[in-house]
């Protein structure tokens, strides 16, 4: 609410004291002119698009070209079909377990930079856990073939250390690396988000349960973590909703066993099957808009993004 | 406020090594990769792999020559301009509504400008390329990938630009307009000055995401490469050492672009104080 | 000395003027003069509506009734960067990227002055405030003290009839505030501007003031000098807003204030008849075994220049706070402990009605 | 001569050619660049299927396709591409005749494409890593080899793979039934493979790594694997017969630049870079004078022996690769089993 | 009465406790008693050293030297939750996942105190307050005020030895600020626990505390009542900070009071030689034509229960104060305008010397 007042009184800067009624009107529509780009940009690019798919989830190809005759053959197809419903909920399971993974590491990791790391220091150092998106994304993946793989990093090592001998992969082609990976990538979401929230905390309130005779690990459970639940879910969200879309990570490293819903989509697409991937995606955006609605509450985090 | 480890604490000192040690390990965690990357781009051997031979710059001495990468690297660079003026100019437009209009559900929209960043990239991809070819029957190209890399990108550029415009001291803006200054002047004299170094931000980081973005400009670019999709290709079809190079390089580049955004304001400011305080 | 003043200019004027924002009420209708080259006081608890009236004025905000008249010209349907005001913000909204100079020139760049002119002219308004020295110093370098004062100067330097100032002191602390109060006076007095200045700090509304706009709930409860507002408060509002005081209910009964809790209290002679409470200032409570109002002493507290005393009345929830004043070394013991019996009583003259 | 040519043909263009990462060498295109004055700007992709869908949507995107024997032929009856007449370009000089009349590729327009290469697909193995080896397509269900192959990511050609495990008559026509054995054969294969490769290059790297012990490859793969540092594999021709490729270069009738391409093909398929590519890559060509050159060095001769270099005319033995009767439904039935 | 409670046993000893943050000290080694029951002012300007002193005692902070006890304990080296100390931290620190009782209860559940003496003695603690309606409220609907006294209750219910206070009413508004001082003032009275209270507001001390201890600069500067601070002030800091004062330097000349102006003021017969200035307080000094010190009215302004002269010594920097008391009623004009000139004085009993 206090935000809202400073812009309200600006809306009057600009209405200035010159306010006919209409003039008034005219320039309280005039507020909005900014964002018609982007509701253009938007509206037009991203969600016609995307109602696009509804629609074409609808109809059916033949020999490379679309039939526009509505049936729900696609849906079917796709909840028929093991493979597609078992990567479906694969993928489900993997997105819960790399998230719930990645925000595990990153609770700890955010609660040493805000409290044992130097104020001065904080930025700097998120700015490193930031880094690895300046690198090629793709590279970063292909990455871990190369330390995982049978002549990787850790094998060589390993080997020299000789605990091992010969070729070995560790992970590699299968769901654990996919999983591995997934954490890799999204690590870095996970500690924006919650080191966003964890460096607002009023750290008197740990103080204060201290001081009212918890000790240190009841204060951090009494007190932080239920406070926490508000971002660990906004964290969750930001990094569960991106992984039931990955397709690269699983392609590299998940072989024929690590395929995710991701890959399936993206193949419908390249074979034409352009209403099975539709229907595919559609049911991906399902889950979306289930997630967002369930947790609508913790979504308005545009900070941040802008930290 | 004192640190945690001020309060005495009989295990302090424990707690604050165990957790600095994580917090190393954590950084180990996400740097291996990259220093792996780049290792082996000074590895003799042909296949990106272990153990490594001999360390040489040949990788580095084959990225002149070579007419894909240097395509790649045109086009890519061609397309991050052009995404960046679009969702610069249109982001900062946006912004300023969102943070100061009388929006009604702001919460609702500020989640509908983070949608196109949470929601898969492979969905918009898709979506778009049927919109592109099937409806609109434009011809996939670069004109089609910096619409879809604009997409993506623009919401990175509001809410920074609107993180900055949130801490703007909105009575800046009344006092210029009670000294005398109209709309124009305001905008011209106090904002935009003031919260040039968010749009640069900004800027700074469409430019990185959009030479970075690989997802949509995949589905999107047609015939075209990009430096993301000729490194793809190298993945897919036979990767050498040359594309770690090129990738170091492109670290070491972003890191400089970065360096700079980040040296340069304060710079600036240093700059203008000694003429002021020469002029004087 | 009232008909002199009333022969000077009004330098503002409003006329019902009135604001809504929405269906909430900011200000109901209202009329204010304030003279030619005042220090006037608009005084009053928060979201009372001070910084409305004031934005009202700079033109920050449009009435949603009534005319506004800024020396006689009506102002109310100009922008705020046609009018002939200029305000102090109370975080000095300084420009951040323009050093003291650059901020100080702005209004004069913005009415395109030339520039041997806002040379001059800048120079004048910085050796005003005492930073000549300072020009070409980035604003953040400045104290809160020297901010003040770039603030001021950046003002003035415009020739504004009248200067705003929205509570510009409430973010320093105590000893800064009191010596900015005093260079405050010092400037109003060497320039002669009209001065509308709006705190929620009645001490310093007395302080600085020629004359108080006492403000409740978006409406003027009294307009008067420091004096006529300490001593003849209009309303038991503006008696407890301004300074402590022990304010008695009861009503007039033949001739004397019977308080509800049953005594007498002292009144003068010509307290009217519709009186409801009485206003007795805690400098005016006597301990006076000649007193006729029978009371306990609760507790003592020493203050420095004074001790607090506060009293109870038996029988009844009347609780009195008198302070005895004295010199520091004349210290005469207050004489009473906690929980003593005690007579109080004061002045009749003392004492002042208030009807509601 | 060439000279001449490229001053003919005017000044210097970019040709955009969807083809496969063994068609060319990036210092053959520059060298080529160089004298032609025509850049040859190579998009990669993996799959007949997906190049002919590419070249649909994208039209006028690329001068140049590449593709295989009988993918050609769909080529040209969707209208894509125009067919050429070798006799004006040079270097055709240099084919195996047998090349130059594919029945195939002769239509009245034209030749359907400039014949560059071919292959058999078949079984290697690594003998030190498995103990029965594999003879048959069949044999590789067994589970003794779980998680030790790898096949290249080529839906159509898996399915025509399956179809010859299950001995169809047709295996890129097969029926709605016949489509579902394959498809189960393949569902039976799925705990061996691996992975399934982008591309040849990394069947060779995980057979030379010894993460795999079997590959489903082209011929020459068991040179290739040694040059990279690998294993001494073993060739199997399995005994359901198989599949295999007739590559060519194909003009895009909406390409931009396509009067450009039969100079700048005949810059490119000029028997040094054709022997280079053979030594790079190993499956045998159909450039004649290149065949002659390696035969004729020691070091090579054994090679090109082996690879049927001189021997043209083997390629019409194989079932050849081509499009599906219904190609949607073969992508659908892979799908279903890989799910990618 | 130092007597009787010097009898009573310490409730906090500061043994030669220092801190350091890296090079910067905080705090010099200091020695500090607090009686049980009292009710310890920590008062000092920003950066003094205050928090940190507090902080010591509640374990927050490890001293650098140094040993803390606590009702004869040793507590050096206990971290806070083994303290018997509770503290009301500036902003409360409530816990906003709980509502009023859940947070009041927090301590009693930490220590595994059974739940039905866990609800009695919360009840007991709400009542305390004033706050056993809104037992089950969520924090965030609380006022200022109620949050304060939740804060008290969530604290006292543990029964501390020892309440430690960090400026609990510094983000309020005056009003209630000083109707809180009451509230404080009283339960501090009914539970009988010492409290250590941190503020920077000299009033607010004065008010509330038994004793002071003026801190500045990391150091303790004067440990005393409120009357021994106001009326014996041990330093010019302490004079300065504490009410108004008019510090005239100068030195003693053959048994008078030489002003460096040149003015003989007037001083107490047992001054010690090495004075180096007067202290006078302004309710001190008088206008008075018997008065030996020549002076100037350069303002008069009306403050209500006062009215501030301040006067210019001739030929000299010299400004003094002068407040002149009047009860509302019988308000007696002050007599003079600015511009006259007058002469004042003050009794010699009024002034104390400083050596500083
Ligand atoms: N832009 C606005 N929209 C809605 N209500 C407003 C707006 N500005 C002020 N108000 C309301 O109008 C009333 C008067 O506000 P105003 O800011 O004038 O108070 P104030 O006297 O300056 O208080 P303070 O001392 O807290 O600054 C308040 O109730 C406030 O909530
Ligand atoms: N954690 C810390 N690290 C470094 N210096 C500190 C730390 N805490 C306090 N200080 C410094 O110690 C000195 C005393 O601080 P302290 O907080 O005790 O002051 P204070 O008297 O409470 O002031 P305030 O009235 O502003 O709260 C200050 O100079 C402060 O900057
Ligand atoms: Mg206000
Ligand atoms: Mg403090």
């Amino acid at each position: 609410m206090a935000t809202n007042r400073p812009a309200a009184v600006t809306a009057d800067v600009s209405a200035g004291a010159s306010a006919g009624r209409a003039r008034a009107r005219w320039r309280n529509a005039a507020q909005f002119a900014g964002f018609t780009p982007a509701a253009v940009l938007f509206g037009l690019f991203f969600l016609v698009p995307l109602a696009l798919i509804v629609v074409y989830s609808f109809w059916r190809t033949k020999d490379y070209s679309l039939v526009h005759d509505w049936n729900l053959g696609n849906y079917r197809t796709f909840l028929d079909t093991k493979t597609y419903i078992k990567t479906f909920l694969k993928t489900v399971v993997m997105g819960v377990l790399a998230t719930t993974t990645t925000i595990a590491l990153a609770m700890p990791f955010c609660y040493w930079l805000v409290r044992y790391v130097p104020k001065r220091l904080q930025r700097t150092l998120l700015l490193l856990v930031v880094l690895p998106f300046w690198t090629s994304y793709l590279l970063r993946v292909y990455s871990w073939v190369a330390i995982l793989g049978d002549n990787g990093a850790l094998n060589t090592i390993l080997n020299k250390l000789g605990v091992t001998s010969g070729g070995h992969r560790y992970l590699l082609y299968d769901n654990p690396g996919v999983y591995l990976v997934l954490v890799y990538l999204y690590f870095p979401f996970a500690v924006l988000t919650l080191y966003a929230s964890l460096e607002r905390f009023d750290w008197n309130l740990l103080r204060a349960a201290r001081d009212l005779g918890a000790t240190p690990g009841r204060a951090l459970l009494r007190v932080v973590a239920p406070q926490m639940r508000l971002s660990i879910a906004t964290a969750s969200i930001f990094v569960f909703i991106p992984i039931l879309g990955e397709y690269l990570a699983p392609q590299v490293v998940g072989g024929t066993k690590g395929v995710m819903i991701g890959n399936l989509i993206a193949n419908f697409f390249a074979g034409f099957l352009l209403p099975l991937g539709s229907a595919a995606s559609v049911l991906v955006a399902l889950v979306i808009v289930i997630l967002l609605v369930i947790f609508r509450r913790s979504l308005d985090t545009g900070d941040v993004y802008a930290s | 406020m004192p640190r945690d480890a001020d309060i005495v604490a009989p295990h302090g000192r424990l707690v604050r090594g165990l957790l600095t040690l994580y917090g190393v390990a954590m950084y180990l965690f996400l740097f291996v990769p990259i220093v792996v990357l780049v290792l082996l781009s000074f590895n003799t051997s042909r296949t990106v792999g272990f153990p490594l031979k001999h360390l040489t710059l040949a990788w580095y001495r084959l990225l002149p020559d070579d007419v894909l990468i240097q395509d790649a690297l045109s086009s890519s660079i061609r397309i991050g301009l052009w995404v960046t003026a679009i969702s610069t100019v249109i982001g900062t437009a946006a912004a300023f509504p969102l943070v100061r209009a009388r929006v009604r559900y702001r919460s609702v929209v500020r989640v509908l400008i983070t949608l196109p960043i949470m929601i898969p990239g492979l969905l918009i991809g898709v979506s778009l390329l049927i919109l592109f070819t099937d409806v609109l029957k434009v011809q996939p190209g670069s004109s089609t990938a910096i619409v879809g890399q604009s997409v993506l990108v623009t919401p990175f550029v509001i809410l920074i630009v609107a993180a900055r415009l949130q801490g703007f001291d909105q009575n800046l803006e009344r006092a210029a307009s009670d000294l005398g200054a109209n709309l124009v002047q305001r905008m011209r004299y106090v904002v935009l000055p003031l919260i040039a170094p968010g749009i640069l931000a900004a800027a700074l980081i469409a430019l990185t995401l959009s030479i970075d973005e690989f997802i949509v400009t995949n589905f999107l670019i047609g015939s075209g490469q990009t430096l993301p999709i000729y490194i793809y290709n190298q993945i897919k079809f036979g990767i050498t050492p040359e594309v770690n190079a090129l990738a170091s390089l492109m670290l070491l580049g972003t890191m400089l672009v970065f360096a700079l955004g980040f040296a340069i304001p304060p710079l600036v400011r240093r700059v203008r104080l000694r003429r002021a305080v020469v002029a004087d | 000395m009232s008909d002199v003043v009333d022969r000077r200019e009004n330098a503002i004027e409003l006329r019902g003027v009135g604001k809504r924002f929405g269906t909430a009420v900011a200000l109901e209708p209202l009329d204010l003069d304030v003279r030619d080259g005042e220090f006037f006081c608009l005084l009053g608890p928060s979201g009372c509506g001070k910084t409305t009236t004031l934005n009202l004025v700079g033109g920050f905000v449009s009435p949603s009734s009534g005319t506004i008249s800024i020396r006689g010209t009506d102002v109310t349907h100009l922008p705020p960067h046609k009018r002939p005001v200029n305000t102090i913000f109370q975080s000095y909204a300084l420009f951040p990227h323009m050093n003291v100079v650059q901020n100080v020139q702005f209004g004069l760049r913005m009415s395109r002055v030339s520039k041997a002119e806002r040379e001059a002219r800048s120079q004048e308004a910085l050796a005003l405030v005492g930073l000549t020295e300072r020009a070409s110093q980035p604003v953040a370098a400045l104290s809160g003290g020297q901010a003040q004062r770039v603030a001021i100067a950046r003002a003035l330097v415009n020739k504004p009839s009248v200067l705003l100032l929205d509570e510009p002191l409430g973010a320093l602390d105590l000893k800064l505030r009191k010596r900015l109060q005093v260079e405050l006076s010092l400037i109003h007095r060497n320039v002669g501007t009209t001065f509308l200045f709006v705190t929620h700090d009645q001490e310093e509304a007395m302080a600085l003031a020629d004359r108080i706009a006492v403000m409740d709930g978006g409406a003027v409860q009294q307009v008067g000098t420091p004096e006529e507002i300490y001593l003849r408060p209009k309303s038991r509002f503006v008696a407890d807003f301004i300074g402590e005081s022990n304010i008695i209910d009861g009503h007039m009964d033949s001739g004397v204030f019977r308080a509800a809790d049953g005594f007498v209290a002292p009144c003068p002679s010509d307290t009217p008849a519709d009186a409801k409470a009485l206003v007795v200032r805690p400098e005016a409570i006597r301990i006076d075994s000649a007193g006729l109002i029978p009371a306990v002493v609760t507790s003592l507290s020493f203050l420095g220049p004074v001790t607090r005393v506060t009293l109870s009345i038996p029988q009844s929830d009347t609780m009195l706070v008198s302070t005895i004043h004295g010199g520091a070394a004349t210290h005469q013991q207050v004489g009473v402990q906690p929980g003593d019996h005690v007579n109080v009583t004061w002045d009749a003259a003392a004492a002042h009605a208030v009807a509601d | 001569g060439s000279d001449s040519k490229s001053s003919s043909g005017g000044g210097s263009v970019t040709l955009n050619w969807l083809t496969w990462s063994d068609h060319f060498a990036n210092d053959q295109l520059k060298a080529v660049g160089t004298k032609t004055g025509i850049t040859g700007r190579p998009k990669l992709f993996s799959d007949n299927a997906d190049a002919i869908l590419q070249i649909k949507q994208l039209g006028d995107a690329f001068d140049m396709v590449s593709g295989d024997a009988l993918w050609d032929v769909k080529y040209m009856s969707d209208g894509l591409i125009d067919p050429m007449d070798l006799s004006t370009i040079d270097a055709s000089k240099e084919l195996y005749s047998v090349a130059k009349s594919f029945d195939f590729w002769t239509n009245p327009k034209g030749y359907l494409g400039y014949p560059f290469s071919w292959s058999t697909v078949q079984i290697y193995y690594n003998p030190d890593m498995v103990k029965t080896p594999p003879t048959s397509w069949q044999s590789l269900t067994d589970p003794a080899y779980k998680g030790m192959v790898v096949a290249e990511n080529i839906p159509t050609d898996l399915l025509a793979i399956a179809g010859r495990a299950t001995s169809v008559k047709d295996p890129y026509g097969m029926s709605g039934d016949e489509l579902s054995a394959a498809a189960d054969f393949l569902a039976a294969l799925k705990p061996n493979l691996l992975k399934l490769a982008s591309q040849n290059n990394e069947v060779i790297q995980l057979l030379a790594n010894k993460s795999v012990a079997i590959g489903v490859t082209n011929l020459g793969s068991e040179d290739r694997v040694k040059d990279a540092g690998g294993p001494v594999i073993k060739a199997v021709y399995p005994s359901e017969g198989t599949i295999g490729f007739i590559d060519s270069e194909m003009i895009v009738s909406k390409g931009k630049n396509k009067e450009r391409v039969p100079e700048f093909l005949d810059a490119m398929e000029r028997s040094d870079y054709i022997a280079q590519n053979f030594i790079t890559n190993g499956r045998p060509l159909f450039n004649e004078s290149a065949a002659k050159k390696l035969l004729a060095d020691s070091k090579t001769a054994d090679r090109a022996k082996r690879l049927f270099m001189d021997q043209p005319e083997k390629a019409l033995e194989m079932t050849l690769k081509g499009p599906a009767g219904d190609q949607q439904a073969y992508t659908e039935a892979f799908n279903k089993v890989f799910g990618a």
